[in-house]
This record gives C-alpha cells, structure tokens and sequence, in this order.
C-alpha cells in the first residue's frame, strides 16, 4: 500500500495545479479584458512600446548581471549601484552644469555624449574597484560570503553617494533634439524610447558579437569554463575578470544614461528596483547567457507593462498596476516551471549525474 | 572573555558604592513627577524620521523643534536640552524609539513622530508610561480615533487627513469645476489615505471617479498606469499626494501620455519642496498642490525663518516645521503652568498635569493657527489650502 | 535469476541517441561489465537504471517491478545502489558520515521523534553507528571514520564510495570506473575487493571499466557497446577474441596483450 | 642547459605537505616521465611547474630562468603548456576556439596559421569538426583536443597529465604516438602517466615518486627491467 | 614577492589611499555631522576619530611591514603617511575656497572646512593638518614599536575608552537609573565621556590588561585542569548561572535595552529558521520575510480588536494558527520551487517575499488585511489578568520561543534528517541517489524554517500591536541571511552572534543615522574578508573553509 502512495507524483500533480491554474487565470482574464474592450489598439500599441522600451533598459542592466554570473557564478548584488553611480556622478558634476550654463542646449549631443562617458568612466571605476576590494579576495570561498559581501558594496555605494551628492531627487535635463514624437504603425512614440531601443539593441548586439568573436571575448568564456586551463593557455584570468566585471558596468553605465534621459530624475536609490528587476530578467533568460538577458529584459518589460491591464483588468482588480511586480514574478515561476534553466539557458537538469 | 568582564565587574561595584547616596523626592501625580534640580536642564525629546527615503519631513520637523527651544531659552530658569530620535517611518522603528524615550526618567515630552505608522505603537509606549506625545506630522485620522488607535497621552498639531482630502475633493469640484477625476496612491499610508478620501469626498459631492489606482514605491515607468487612466476617462483631474521621487516621474510621464495632455495635475504636501520643484520641472508647470495652509504670517513666523536660515542654511523644505514649533512651544506653556518650583530652583513636573494641561489647550497661538485640542487630541486649526506652481514657484491661490 | 533486464532501452539527448535499443540481462550474483569506448554511452545506461534520467523507450525490471518513471530515491530504496566515475562523495563530511547518509534507506526514526528524543531514535542511531564502523572495518577503512572524506587518500575515497553504496543493503551493485586513475597494482586489489565484496555478500554487480585486466579477470558477462547500442556479449574469452570489439575497442596491440 | 631543472620544491596543501623535496631536470628534446601511485605529487609537480600551485620552497628554472615568481599565464609566455588531467578543455567553446585559446600567448598570425594547420594534419578528425562545440566531442577527441590545444602555444616544453586516463585502450596507443611524434617534432615533454607500461616504451627516462619524494630515477629502459617498478607499476608480479 | 618592490612606492601608494580614504569620510559628509558629536567632552568628538582612524590604520600597517630592527625606517614611514594623507584633504581646502563646492558636494561645507583646517585660515590651516597627520602617523607607527607587553594594555585602554564613549549614550541611562544622576554626571557629560573619567578608564583598563598579563590562567583551564566528575558539576554551576542570567537580563538592562534584546531575540528566531533552509538544507532562500509576514498577519487578523479582526481568539490561541500558517505557506513555496537550484531559487524565493508583500499592501486585499492602513489594535500577549506589556516582560516569550527554536534546531541538525540536509547540501544528486526523498526534506527544510519565521512574525505583531505592510520589505530578508552568515553558516550559536551584531549594534548606533547602512555595508564587507567562515562556525563550515584555504595557500608566497 505505502508502496503504491509512493509511485504516485505527488509533486508532479501539484505543480500540474499550478502551472494549470495560473494558466487559466491568465487566459480568463485576458478573455474578460478583451470582452471588456477598455482600450484602443492605439493603447495597447503603447503598452507594447513602453513594455519595450522599459524591457531594454531592464536588458542592458541584465548583462551585467549575467556576465559576472557565467564567469564567478555569483550574483553580483552591487551592480545596480554601478548602474547609480555613473550617472548619478555625471548628472550632479555634468549635465546640470551643463544645462545651466546653456551648453547642454547648444550643443545637446556633444553634451550627452561627454555625459555618456562618464557615467561609463565612473560606472566601471565602482565596479572594478568593488571587485578588487570586495570579490578578488574571495573567489574560492564558499559561494554564500562573496553574495554578502556583495550586498554591503551594494549598501555601502548607495549610502556613499548620497552622504557625497544628497538624498534629493535630481532632476536630468532635457535633451533638445530628443523631445518630441514620431509616428510608428498607428501611434506615436516617444523619440527618447525609440533612442532608447535602439541603442540598447546595438549595444546588445555589439557586446554579444565582442564576447563571441574577438580574442579578448573568448578568453572570457574559457575563464568562465575553467580558470586554471584558461591560465595554462596564458590568460591572465584576473584581468579577465577585471574586464568582465568593466563591461557589465559599462553597459549599467549606458543604461543609466538612457534612463536618466527617459524619466529625468536621478536619485541615490535608484538603482535598487532596476537592479531586481534586471537580475530577474537575466535569470528569466537564462543566467549565464547574452541572449537570454536581452530575451528575459524584454520580456519582463512587456509583462510589466501589458500584464496588469492584460490580465488583471478584466478581473475586476482594483489598482492592477501596483501589482506587476506580482505578475512579473509569477510569470518568472511560470517559466521556471516550466524550463529550469529559464528561456535561453543551457540545460542543467540533464547534466547532474 | 574574562579579559573584559573583569573591568565591566569593578566599575559596576564602584559604581554601587558611590550611587548609595541618591536623593529621593515626594509626588502626588497618579503619574509620577519629573523633577529638575538647579542646573539641571528640562529634558525633551524627538521621535522624528531622521534616516532613510522620508528624511527631508523629519529634519526640518527637528529643526523647528530646536527653534522652539532657541526662543524660548529657558524654562522656569532652567536650559532646555533635546533629545533627538529616529523613528524610522516605521512602526518598529517607533516602538523602539519610544521605549528609549521612556527609559529615560528625565524626560517630561515628546515632539513626534512624523510618520502616522510610528507613531500607532509609539503612542501605545508613551501612554503606557505615563509620558505625553505631541505629533507635528502624523495625519492619519485612526490616532485620533479612540476606538482605533488613539492613546491618553497623544495628542497632534498636523491636520487629518480627512480635512486635507476633502479640501481638495471641494476645490476641483467647485473651485475648478471638473466632474471627472482620477486619483492615484503608491501603497504609502498616509498617500492611499489621502487619495482614498478625496476619492470619497469627490463622489459624495457628485463627481465621478474615473479610475482610483495605485503605483509601486521605487517605479519609475509610470507611463503603463497612466495610459490605463487616460483610456478610462480621460479625467479632467488627476491627483496622486505620492511623494518627489515618484511624483516627479507621474508628473513627467503625464505629459507623454496621449489622451492626458489636458488634464489637470494636483499632488499634496509631500511634493511642496524645492526638490519637488527641480524634480518636475516644466513639466510641473501650472499643476496644484495641497497641503496645510503655507501662508503663516506674524511676527514669529518671520522670526522663525530668520531663525531658520541663520542655523541651517537654507529654508525650510517641507510643511510641517511650523507644527513643530508649535507642538514644542504648547508643551513649553503647559511645563511652566503646571510646574512647581521649590526654593531653590528644582522644578517638578507632574506628568498627568501636563497631559491634562495640554488636552485643555484653547485658543493656543501658535503660527500654524490658533489651536484648541479636542479629547483626543486633535489640536490642529484645520486650514488647507491649495497653490499653484507658477514660474517654478508656489503661488497660493485657494482659498 | 534474472535480477536486472534492460530490453531496448533508448535515451536521447536532442538528436543523438545515447544509448540506442540497448538489451542485457543481468544474473542474481553475478559480476558483469560494460566496456565500450568513451561516450558509448555506458554511464547514460546508468543513469537511466538510477533514475536521473528518464529514458524514452524500452524497458528497464529489476526484481520483477519495472523502474520505468521511478525516481532516484525510490530506485535506491527498491535495491541498486552506484558509485560514480569521478568520485563523488560528500567531501566536508566524514567517512563515518558518508555511510550513515547511505545508511538513510534503513533507518525508519521521524524527525519529530528526534525532536523529542525517544528511546527508539537513540537506540536505532547508536546501531546505525555500529553498522557503520562495521561497514568500514569490512572495505578497510578502519580507524579513518573520523577523517574528511576530502582528506583521504585517492584509493580510499574509492572504497569509501563503495562503502557508502553497500550500507542501503542493496541487490545489485553499479560501479562506475572503479579503478579509472589507479595504477596496475592498485587496479588488482581494487579487483579482489570487488570480487569479495559479491563473494561475502553475494551482491550482483555491474561494472563499467576500461582497464582491461580489471574486466577480463572479475567479469562473468561482458556487454559491449558502441555508439549506444550493443556490439557484442559474452564471456571475456569471447569478448578478446571478437573482430567486431577489437576493431571498435580494444585495438588488436591491446587485445593481444592482455593475458601476460 | 637544462630545459627544465627543479630543485627540492616543497609544495603544501594548507598544511598537508605533498611534495618533499623533489628535484628533477628534462634535457631539450626529451621525454621524461613521471610514474607513481595516486596521491604521490604526480599532478602537483607538474601544477607547480607551470605556476598554478607555488612551493613554500625550491625553484623552478626554465633554460636558466626561475619560474617562481612568475604567475600561471606569464610562465606560459615562457614557452611551457600543460595539457591537464582530465583533459580540460573548453566544453562550451567550439574545436577551433579552443584552439585559438591554445594560441592565446601568441600574436604572431601567420605562425598560427601554419600550427593550425599542423594540429590539423596531426588529428584529421578535429578538422572535421572544427566548427563544432568541443562538449559534444568523444573521450578520445577532447584527448585530441586538449593536446592540439598545448601545442598551439608552441612551447619548447610539453607537460602532459594523465593523457591515457578514461580512455578505450584502442586510442590509448594511437596518443602514445602522437607524443612520439610531437617529441620528433622538437617539442620537449615531461609525462605523467599511470599506464606505466605505455609511458616507460616511450620515454627516454623517468622518475619514480613516492608520496612526494622521488625514490627512483632511470632511463626508461632500466626502469622497466627494475623490479620494484615492475610489481609496483607495470602489474608484473 | 617578486622582486624586492620599491618600499617608497609602496608607501607613495598607502599613503595616497589613506588620504583618499580621509577624504571620501570628509566627503560623504560623516566627518562633519560626528563632528557635532563629542566622545571626551570637550577633548576628542567623533568626527575626528574618523579622520585620523586612516592614518593611523595605514601607518600602523605599513610599520607592521617594516622589520623590527629597523625602527627609524618604521617612525619615517608613518611621518610620511601621516604627511600624505593630509594631502588630499588640503586640495579639498584649497578647491573649496576657488569654486563653491557644496553646489555639487553637499557634505562640503564650511563647517567641515573648518574643521580641516582648524579654525585657521587656509594656509595656516593646511600646515597645521600636516602637522597633526603626520603626528598621528607617527604614533601609530610608535605603537608597533612598543614591547607587546605594553601595546597590548594601551590598546585595550584605547578600545575600552572609545568603546565606552561611543556608547555613552546607553551607558549613561544605564548608569543613572543604577547608581543615579550625580554619578553620571562624574562619568558622563550629555553623549560623551568626562575628560576625567575617561583618562581614569584607560588608566585603570590598561593597568588590568597589564597585571594580567602575569596571570595567565584562565576559568576555562582552570575547569579543564578538574577532574571529570567535577568538571561535569562545574559546567552544570556555569549552565545555572548562564540561565540565571538569562531570566534577571531586562532587569539589568532596563526598558531600552531589553527592547533591544527583543528585537534582537526576533531576529534571532528568524535566523535560527533560515538557517535550517540556508544552513542545513543548502536552499538559499532571499524571501524569507514572506514567513514573517504570515505569521504576523495571521496573528493581526485572528487577534486584533479593530475592524479588521476576528478578536475571538488570545494570542496563546492563535499562535499555533500562525505557525500553521507560515508552515503551510513554505510547503507552498517550496513544491514550485523544488528542482530549482541555487540561484534561481534564490530569485524565485525573492520573488515570493515581494508578491506577498506587495498583496498585503494591495488595494485588492485591503478589505481583509487592510492594505497600506495596516491592522491596528492587537492585543499585546497576556497571562491570565497580566498584560505583558513592557519590553521587560515580552522578554520571556521571545526567550522561551528562541530556547525552542534553538533546541528543535539542534536536535534536528544532529538527527537522521540533519544528515539529510547536510547530504542534499554537498550534493543533491548523490543525495537522492542515496535514498533520500528530495521532495521531502527540501519541503521540510522549508517548512520547519517557515515556521520559526511565523512565530516570530506573531510574536512582532502582538508586539507592534499594529502592523503595515512596509515592515515586510526584502531588507529583512537580507538582513537575516547576512546575520546568519556573519555568525557562521549552519551554527546555532552563530545565529545569536549574528543577529547581536547585525541588528543589536546597529540599533544601539542609531544615532548614525543616514551613515548607518553605509557603516553596515562596509562592515559586512570587511567581517566577510576577516572571517569568511563566520564569528562562530558550525563545524562543517570550517571543514569547507579550511578547503578554502588549502585551495588559496598556494597563492600567497
């Protein structure tokens, strides 16, 4: 008898339950909104468009995450203040100064561009000087204590720069040149989200083509393999992972200056919801992977946007907004249920014995 | 181990030795007295928000607190010295602070605290010990609401919120005259409450709400919640009492939204600062904000920004500095009504005749308004008005 | 008795067949071996005996009940019990607890019991230590139960793993590589061990192993596969002798020179 | 000169002392082998040498050079390559990137090129499937790999560890020689190997370690006729 | 070391960094504000121990360096620490009088220029910053110098006098309500030290150290010397006095402070949970909170008298529902969460925390947990007509909750199913590949942790007598993981060690305010760097850490 209790899958009915349950409640209410009709197809082209342009940004930080992640397998809690930093630094020093004294306006991109580099400049100042302090130390140590120490950089960063530039909220200039709309399939669309689009995808595609094809890209990859081989064959795996750490906050620095310039205020916590959300994202896509941090940043975007009133409109919830995060998150179950490895992630559940 | 508990060992027994001598008094306040020998300075202390996101309310509360403290000089002849907590905007935050206040004897009252969720547990230490605590910034209307949260001993000189929300329910409606509203919290108490009640206040008055949503604090892509609201009305007025950070992203992102080009902004007390102004921008232009009545006048209140600037440099940020002066100067009237003062100097302070006292404030001048407690201690003169930001500046236009 | 028998198993990983239609019986009380070259798919068929993975057709039974599904853990506690090619033991922990891990399918204490310490608890783990320290005295390794598994040397992780497997009192005995970094004279009293291990125990055993003296001498029954299926059976005489192995396996220098 | 010379290197796990003074030295051109039990410092010799352990004591000299000071990745500059235990090659990288890796020390284009082609020539079957991701290759291959990869580098000096190890014995021959060949080819190599049998037929000399010392040293010739070496080693009773 | 490095670029180097590092602390603006706060009245405040507290650190250092012999050297490298840190800072005076720095700055004001250059105008000023740095290097320097038969006293004096400075605060109430307010007004003056007191305390702190310094031997040898039989009964008399103490501690410490220990204590009960799923079961687990905040709302709707409560049931009563609860909420996590590993289970977990609490501050539960109003009116716990109300008496809950946590913790780590977690820890496969059920002792993991966690959120609730939703935030979590990993992974008296230093030195810190976190960031950073394995390790840690170090000694020649 206990025989028999035991070859049942408990756990596979259970999850079945869920995975159905949530499936049909997605389904419901998205049916229920739709019969409900409460928004243009010009809405929900926005909700597209936001969900996108938010999802780039979440991308774009994702990297960093994933890139420290498939080289030292530890989730590099700090980098959302290396994300804070950069532009954090370039606003207070550059772009108000800037801005006041009308050189910003004369010469917007010439202005933003200096902005851009220093942001990118300090960004990987912070990064490379947590991973020398914080990490370097402790790359053998059981894997717990470098997430910790990771997570007081990440308390010490953000404490750090508001005792040196405030705790207010600092507004970021608007860029003359990136104000405005443009017409796209039906709707308008913000000029500083298409910017946004489109450099994140450029920069994604730029990155992924430097780790996959040059030599310095490759070096990286086979010191996420094995570090001792990878100094057999003459790589300096310190500095490899020096550079990877110095991408991954170049990318938060760039990510900082788009967001600075999509939602203009900047601010010493900052960081911190962007830098969950993309740490979602890259696990969402599959930790360790390039593509899938892009895949999981959209997507997550999208959930984000599109979900509550998607799914939860029709459902007659009050205030569905204040519950994305919920969405989000249970969708990132959803996936994981689904595919343990999250979207583009390489197959680990095969390879365990 | 030993190594240090050694020292710890003798300087107790020392200590026993030499403190064999304390002097005692006699009292006849249900509560127990405070007593102040000659030289001694009168104790009180603060339980505002200090560290974290809600610095700015607290600080500048703090600041008018010291103020109180330079006018008045001195009590009965003795100095008066504050102690300064942090309640963290929390409730944890609160308790712990309240039970630090009352470990320490020598404090007679407290000016806070500044969050309405401090303040629930902290009021529930005070009372228990026998203290009085005068709040400059707590709005929620359960800490006076005896069956609720209110304790004996608490007492507040900010508004509640009912006043502030239906205060602006009436100006949109009448004043401004629009029948379609929206309004939006971000899950903050003291932001859902406000938006819940002018969100009632505006349907009792016959408008119509649009849509009563919410954000998350820390987002910054507001412009999904925004384009929901434009679908659903568009309303003619939007109002979200959230606070800078992400009032100045609503703020922003409504002006990109399609469908929200004309609708009218409004926000609350939390965004009436300077950093408020630079964090909207120009996209800020125009929209109007609630809060307690700014326009204080008199003489004191111009001496009090003098005041003000000389100590701290700037102006003050937010509203609720001006509560705070008055919560410290009721408390400073009451001590030395009540007080009783030997031959030689030392006062006692009876801690029911205090409470007592400052239930029974009438007609209190402070510069916030005249003041006059209800049982529950409700002390507020409940003025709200509304300004504009013309120019980059608060321009104060109702009523 | 037929205890084990695999009948056209299959296991794929996306495109490639790992073990492909693969067929073998396995004897109560026998030693057998399977040898093939590397990534013939050897250990996958292990897997999918153990559980971790699920293979996609066929049929594996074992003692008459089909694993088919069965999960790791249940497959253990039916009987077999395996050792891995690169050892894996529980580095941090001791020899002693190593065997009382692999004790767990015999123990039957709640851990509410052990909460309220009944006698029951504290008379079944005084014996479970007992069993150990026996089970470490049998495979040698007596007086090292205090040391970190980690620590000990190559040969002794070996037999530790062993040791580990044989205390959930299995059936059948799944030894992955035994003596893989051994060298000759390590690999023969590796293989005497073995070899009593099923003689005092009478525990069948499955190998897999590519040195060839190991294999030849111990083993009763040979499977032979190549490229996931099996290229030939039989007794080690038939295994040398067979064209079809020395061309895909054995090397005719090496077929030659084994029974030196 | 010596290719390699090292000299009473003390070698430490924490405080578990695995190396006790070994000394040892490979001519240029040759074949040296290192034969012993599991756990005797075989891999923690080779480990020192090339800068990815360092002795609490000894040196290290490379043509007359210390090594000591150098870190891993500066030693392989130097002209040493290691193909390690247990293969290591890159699983998730393709044939030709592990290759290009192996390569890593040099810039020199053209010379690549030329040794891309050698490796090439040397096993056919890596062309075939040069494009292909590396974790996908066999046993025997990834054999292949990880020592076309040391040769990329083209280092004067060869350590291998293990080459025979987790092998069908129909490729083990075909490895052995490949390490003739690449010996015939100018590059110097220091074996360690537990298929004694194997690696005494093809090295010129070998050393015998014993938990971290060496007790014994030879020609390869006299190794084999030596009879402790026989019994311990070459399964000889 | 490679060759023999130029020791005037090492010292160029340190040197630099330590000015770098007085002038980030001037910078962020901690130098300035602790300026405000005295710690020898009138003698010594704050801010300016931290400003030299890098020059003396690198001198120190720096000097350690240098060979024994050679102690001329030593002094000039410290004088010439001292010189440089000074640097930076000087530059910092100097810009400051060309731009107007706080525009962009908002630490650097006047006041902290002031404070740099002494009251002096700039030039003066900067000399007389030189000058003091540099003394500063130079006696730290000194101090290595100096037989470790008298260094060590003076730096146990040092410890103590700061020590006692910095917590004067608490001290001092201490203090009054003992001995009452005339002898504090000897040893304290408002949050400092007297001058007097506290050269009579490192006088008397240095003279103990020294005197014992010939007297070795120590209670633990002393006991160890005994006989078995005796040694038994000597540790049964410790065990007493360890509980005697335990019962009369809000005696000795008085409202405040046992309000510190209980919040300690709750964290403590939380950490003793999450050690089971992190430390045992190797499950990271970063929404741990979620359990909290369960067992807190469950308590809050069962108990509370307000609208919103059922008030039918007594804390008593309720509490089995919340542990309940919480139980019932980690088998619910834990079943999707099952054959994620590692890092995906640590943002999925996170992820759980958030979704719950951002539905208990959602609109759309409002009308049974009331959103961001919270639930108010809980009744705090009572034995029959006694109300436990002050801190002093919530003590003994919180106490008799963590003794059983604790014991359940200990019992379980050294049961059958403490093997198990420790098995699945090392390695999942080979664990179910020995018997065991992965479902089951991962969801036993989680729910057994779960529960710890609900009681202690029950307990906060009836505390709190009012809860909201923002007390439930991901910090918790955070701060319980770090806590249980400062004191040592998988040891139970780790997570007391912990929680005393990662929830009860900061509340006692308080008036640090906004540099709080920062001083906790960088705390943790440096503890982890220190002490890898933790202030109290479980055995298998060290055994893991000692790994660590066998795999890293080969690096450090």
């Amino acid at each position: 008898m206990r025989q028999r209790f035991q070859d049942i899958d408990y756990l596979g009915v259970v999850l079945w339950l869920l995975r159905t349950g949530i499936i049909i409640l997605v389904i419901w209410g998205s049916v229920a909104t739709i019969i409900q009709n409460p928004y243009s197809s010009k809405t929900w082209m926005d909700f597209i468009v936001f969900g996108v342009a938010q999802g780039s940004l979440y991308a774009l930080i994702a990297i960093g995450y994933t890139l420290v992640y498939g080289v030292l397998f530890m989730i590099n809690f700090a980098h959302s203040e290396f994300f804070m930093s950069g532009i954090f630094t370039a606003t207070i020093l550059l772009a108000n100064p800037m801005k006041a004294s009308g050189f910003l306006d004369s010469h917007p991109f010439v202005g933003l561009g200096l902005i851009t580099i220093t942001a990118i400049i300090v960004s990987v100042a912070i990064a490379l000087l947590t991973e020398r302090v914080a990490y370097r130390p402790l790359r053998k140590a059981p894997r717990l204590v470098p997430l910790i120490t990771a997570i007081g950089a990440s308390f010490f960063w953000q404490y750090f720069f508001r005792g040196l530039f405030g705790s207010e909220v600092k507004p970021f200039p608007q860029i003359e040149g990136l104000i405005g709309k443009i017409p796209f399939l039906g709707t308008e669309i913000l000029i500083n989200q298409v910017v946004v689009i489109v450099v994140a995808i450029i920069m994604l595609i730029g990155l992924y083509i430097f780790v996959m094809k040059t030599k310095i890209g490759k070096s990286i990859r086979a010191v996420a393999e094995d570090k001792d081989t990878a100094a057999l064959m003459g790589i300096d795996v310190d500095r490899a992972i020096s550079i990877t750490f110095a991408m991954g906050a170049a990318m938060a620095g760039i990510a900082g200056v788009l967001y600075a310039m999509v939602f203009r205020q900047v601010h010493f916590f900052m960081g911190f919801i962007p830098g969950i959300k993309a740490f979602t994202a890259a696990v969402l896509g599959g930790i360790g992977s390039i593509p899938g941090a892009a895949v999981g940043g959209f997507f997550l975007g999208m959930f984000e946007s599109v979900g509550p009133s998607l799914f939860l409109q029709g459902l007659g919830i009050p205030a569905p907004h204040q519950l994305k995060d919920v969405i989000a998150f249970t969708m990132l179950v959803l996936v994981l249920i689904f595919r343990p490895q999250g979207i583009l992630g390489e197959r680990l559940a095969e390879k365990k014995a | 181990m030993k190594r240090f508990l050694i020292p710890i060992f003798i300087i107790l027994l020392a200590g026993l030795i030499l403190g064999a001598c304390a002097p005692k008094y006699e009292c006849t306040d249900p509560l127990g007295c405070v007593t102040y020998a000659p030289g001694e300075p009168v104790r009180i202390a603060s339980a505002l928000v200090i560290s974290g996101p809600n610095t700015d309310l607290g600080v500048d509360s703090q600041h008018g607190v010291e103020i109180a403290m330079q006018f008045r000089g001195q009590l009965l002849g003795h100095d008066i010295e504050l102690q300064a907590e942090d309640d963290g905007c929390s409730a944890e935050g609160g308790q712990t602070a309240g039970q630090k206040i009352v470990s320490d004897p020598t404090i007679v009252a407290v000016v806070g605290t500044s969050c309405s969720g401090a303040g629930v547990p902290m009021s529930e230490v005070i009372s228990e010990a026998g203290y009085v605590m005068v709040s400059p910034s707590n709005t929620a209307p359960s800490l006076t609401n005896p069956d609720e949260a209110w304790k004996p001993g608490y007492l507040r000189t900010a508004h509640n919120d009912k006043v502030q929300g239906k205060a602006m329910a009436d100006f949109a409606y009448n004043e401004l005259g629009v029948r379609k509203a929206a309004a939006i919290h971000d899950g903050d108490p003291y932001t859902e409450g406000l938006a819940k009640v002018f969100a009632d206040s505006f349907e009792d008055l016959g408008g119509e709400i649009v849509m009563f949503t919410a954000v998350n604090k820390g987002d910054s892509d507001m412009r999904p919640v925004l384009a929901a609201v434009a679908a659903a009305g568009p309303p003619e007025f939007l109002y979200y009492p959230v606070f800078t950070a992400e009032g100045g992203f609503l703020t922003k992102q409504a002006k990109e939204v399609a469908g929200l080009e004309n609708t009218i902004l409004a926000a609350a007390d939390g965004m009436i600062s300077d950093a408020a102004i630079k964090a909207v921008g120009d996209a800020g232009e125009g929209m109007y904000f609630s809060g307690p009545d700014l326009s204080f006048s008199g003489d004191i209140y111009d001496k009090f920004l003098d005041a003000y600037e000389t100590n701290y440099g700037s102006m003050p940020i937010s509203v609720f500095h001006a509560h705070a002066f008055d919560a410290a100067n009721m408390i400073f009237d009451c001590i030395e009504e009540i007080a009783t003062q030997d031959k030689d100097g030392t006062i006692h302070i009876g801690r029911q005749a205090l409470r007592t006292c400052l239930y029974n404030t009438k007609d209190f001048q402070g510069i916030t308004g005249t003041l006059t407690c209800n049982q529950y201690g409700d002390c507020a003169d409940p003025k709200i008005s509304v300004s504009q930001l013309q120019n980059g500046a608060y321009v104060r236009i109702w009523p | 008795m037929i205890i084990l028998s695999a009948n056209s198993v299959i296991k794929q990983f996306g495109g490639l067949v790992a073990v492909n239609k693969f067929t073998f019986d396995l004897l109560e009380g026998q030693i057998a071996s399977i040898i093939g070259p590397n990534g013939a798919g050897k250990t996958t068929f292990f897997n999918c005996i153990t559980g971790f993975y699920k293979f996609d057709e066929g049929s594996i039974i074992f003692n008459g009940r089909s694993l088919e599904g069965k999960s790791p853990d249940l497959i253990t506690r039916m009987g077999i019990a395996r050792t891995y090619q690169n050892i894996r033991l529980f580095p941090n922990m001791t020899a002693i607890e190593n065997i009382l891990v692999g004790l767990h399918p015999r123990l039957k204490s709640f851990w509410v019991e052990a909460i309220l310490q009944t006698p029951r608890v504290r008379k079944e783990e005084k014996e479970a230590e007992e069993e150990a320290n026996r089970i470490l005295d049998f495979v040698g390794l007596s007086g090292l139960g205090d040391q970190l598994a980690r620590n000990l040397p190559y040969g002794a992780q070996r037999r530790l793993e062993i040791a580990r497997a044989i205390a959930s009192n299995p059936k059948l005995l799944l030894l992955d590589e035994p003596t893989a970094g051994m060298n000759p004279k390590e690999s023969s009293v590796m293989m005497h061990f073995i070899q009593n291990l099923r003689d005092e125990t009478g525990i069948t055993i499955l190998l897999i192993e590519h040195d060839m003296r190991v294999v030849m001498g111990i083993s009763e029954n040979i499977a032979v596969m190549d490229f996931g299926t099996k290229i030939a059976e039989g007794t080690p005489t038939e295994i040398q002798t067979n064209p079809r192995v020395i061309e895909a396996y054995l090397g005719r220098g090496a077929a030659a020179g084994f029974n030196k | 000169m010596a290719m390699l010379e090292i000299n009473d290197i003390h070698t430490y796990y924490g405080n578990i002392q695995a190396l006790r003074g070994i000394s040892l030295k490979v001519e240029q051109g040759e074949i040296v082998t290192l034969i012993g039990a599991n756990g005797a410092g075989k891999t923690t010799t080779l480990r020192t040498i090339c800068g990815l352990i360092k002795p609490r004591q000894g040196s290290v000299y490379l043509e007359g050079e210390n090594l000591i000071n150098y870190k891993a990745h500066e030693i392989v500059y130097k002209g040493v390559a290691m193909v390690p235990e247990g293969r290591g090659i890159f699983a998730k990288l393709t044939v030709l990137e592990n290759l290009e890796m192996g390569a890593f020390s040099r810039t020199d284009t053209k010379g690549i090129q030329d040794d891309l082609e050698f490796v090439y020539e040397l096993f056919p079957r890596l062309k075939e499937r040069r494009n292909q991701v590396s974790g996908t290759l066999s046993g025997g291959e990834q054999q292949m790999l990880a020592t076309a990869r040391a040769l990329m580098a083209r280092p004067r000096l060869l350590l291998m560890d293990e080459p025979s190890m987790g092998l069908a014995p129909i490729l083990v021959e075909g490895i052995f020689e490949t390490i003739v060949q690449i010996n015939k080819e100018g590059t110097t190599i220091l074996l360690v190997e537990q298929n004694a049998t194997m690696a005494l037929s093809v090295a010129h000399r070998g050393y015998v370690l014993q938990t971290g010392e060496i007790v014994l040293q030879d020609t390869a010739a006299n190794l084999k006729q030596n009879e402790m070496v026989q019994k311990a080693y070459l399964g000889i009773d | 070391m490679r060759e023999k490095q130029n020791t005037l670029k090492i010292l160029l180097k340190s040197g630099l960094l330590s000015g770098v590092i007085a002038l980030s602390v001037s910078m962020i603006g901690m130098v300035g504000l602790f300026s405000q706060r005295d710690m020898i009245a009138g003698v010594l405040t704050l801010g300016q121990l931290l400003l030299f507290a890098s020059p003396a650190a690198f001198a120190y250092l720096e000097a350690v360096k240098i060979s024994k012999d050679d102690w001329r050297k030593g002094l000039l490298a410290g004088l010439f620490i001292g010189v440089l840190s000074a640097i930076p800072l000087i530059i910092l005076v100097i810009i400051s009088t060309l731009v107007n720095l706080r525009q962009y700055f908002v630490s650097v004001s006047d006041t902290l220029i002031q404070i740099l250059t002494f009251n002096q105008d700039v030039f003066l000023g900067s000399i007389l910053l030189i000058l003091v740095m540099a003394f500063v290097g130079l006696i730290a320097a000194g101090m290595r110098y100096m037989p470790i038969k008298y260094r060590h006293p003076i730096f146990q004096g040092l410890i103590w006098t700061f020590g006692v400075s910095l917590f004067s605060e608490v001290l001092s109430e201490r203090v009054r309500s003992f001995f009452g307010s005339f002898i504090t007004k000897i040893m304290f003056k408002s949050r400092a030290t007297q001058p007097l007191f506290a050269i009579v305390l490192f006088v008397f702190i240095a003279g103990i150290t020294y005197w014992q310094q010939g007297h070795k031997s120590s209670i633990k040898d002393f006991i160890d010397n005994q006989p078995p039989k005796k040694k038994r009964q000597y540790q049964l008399i410790f065990l007493g006095i360890g509980i005697l103490i335990l019962i009369i501690l809000p005696l000795i410490l008085g409202t405040y402070l046992s309000e510190v220990i209980n919040n300690v204590g709750l964290y403590i009960l939380m950490g003793l949970g999450l050690n089971i799923v992190v430390g045992f079961a190797g499950l990271l687990d970063l929404g741990y909170v979620a359990f909290f905040a369960i067992g807190a709302y469950t308590m809050a709707v069962l108990t509370s008298e307000g609208a919103l409560g059922i008030s039918a049931f007594s804390f008593w009563a309720a509490l089995p529902f919340c542990v309940a609860a919480s139980v019932s909420a980690g088998i619910l996590l834990g079943i999707p969460v099952l054959r994620m590993r590692g890092d995906y289970l640590a943002i999925v977990t996170l992820g759980f925390g958030e979704i719950i609490r951002i539905m208990a501050n959602s609109d759309l539960l409002k009308p049974f947990i009331g959103g961001a109003q919270g639930i108010l009116q809980i009744p705090k716990p009572s034995i029959g007509n006694i109300v436990l109300f002050k801190p002093g008496q919530l003590y003994y809950v919180i106490l008799i909750g963590v003794l059983i946590a604790a014991y359940i913790s200990w019992r379980l780590r050294d049961s059958r199913l403490g093997r198990q977690w420790m098995a699945m820890r090392e390695d999942e496969d080979v664990a179910e590949a020995m018997g065991i059920n992965l479902v089951n002792t991962k969801l036993l993991a989680f729910a057994i942790g779960a529960g710890f966690s609900g009681l202690s959120g029950a307990i906060f609730a009836s505390k709190l007598t009012s809860i909201f939703p923002h007390s439930f935030n991901l910090l918790i979590s955070i701060n319980v993981l770090s806590l249980i990993i400062v004191g040592g992974l998988g040891s139970i008296p780790g997570v007391v060690v912990g929680a005393a230093i990662l929830v009860g030195l900061p509340e006692l810190l308080r008036e640090f305010k906004e540099y709080r976190l920062l001083m906790y960031g960088g705390l943790l950073i440096v503890m982890m760097l220190a002490k890898p394995e933790g202030f109290w390790p479980s055995t298998i840690q060290k055994r893991e850490l000692h790994a660590f170090q066998e795999s890293t000694s080969g690096n450090d020649t």
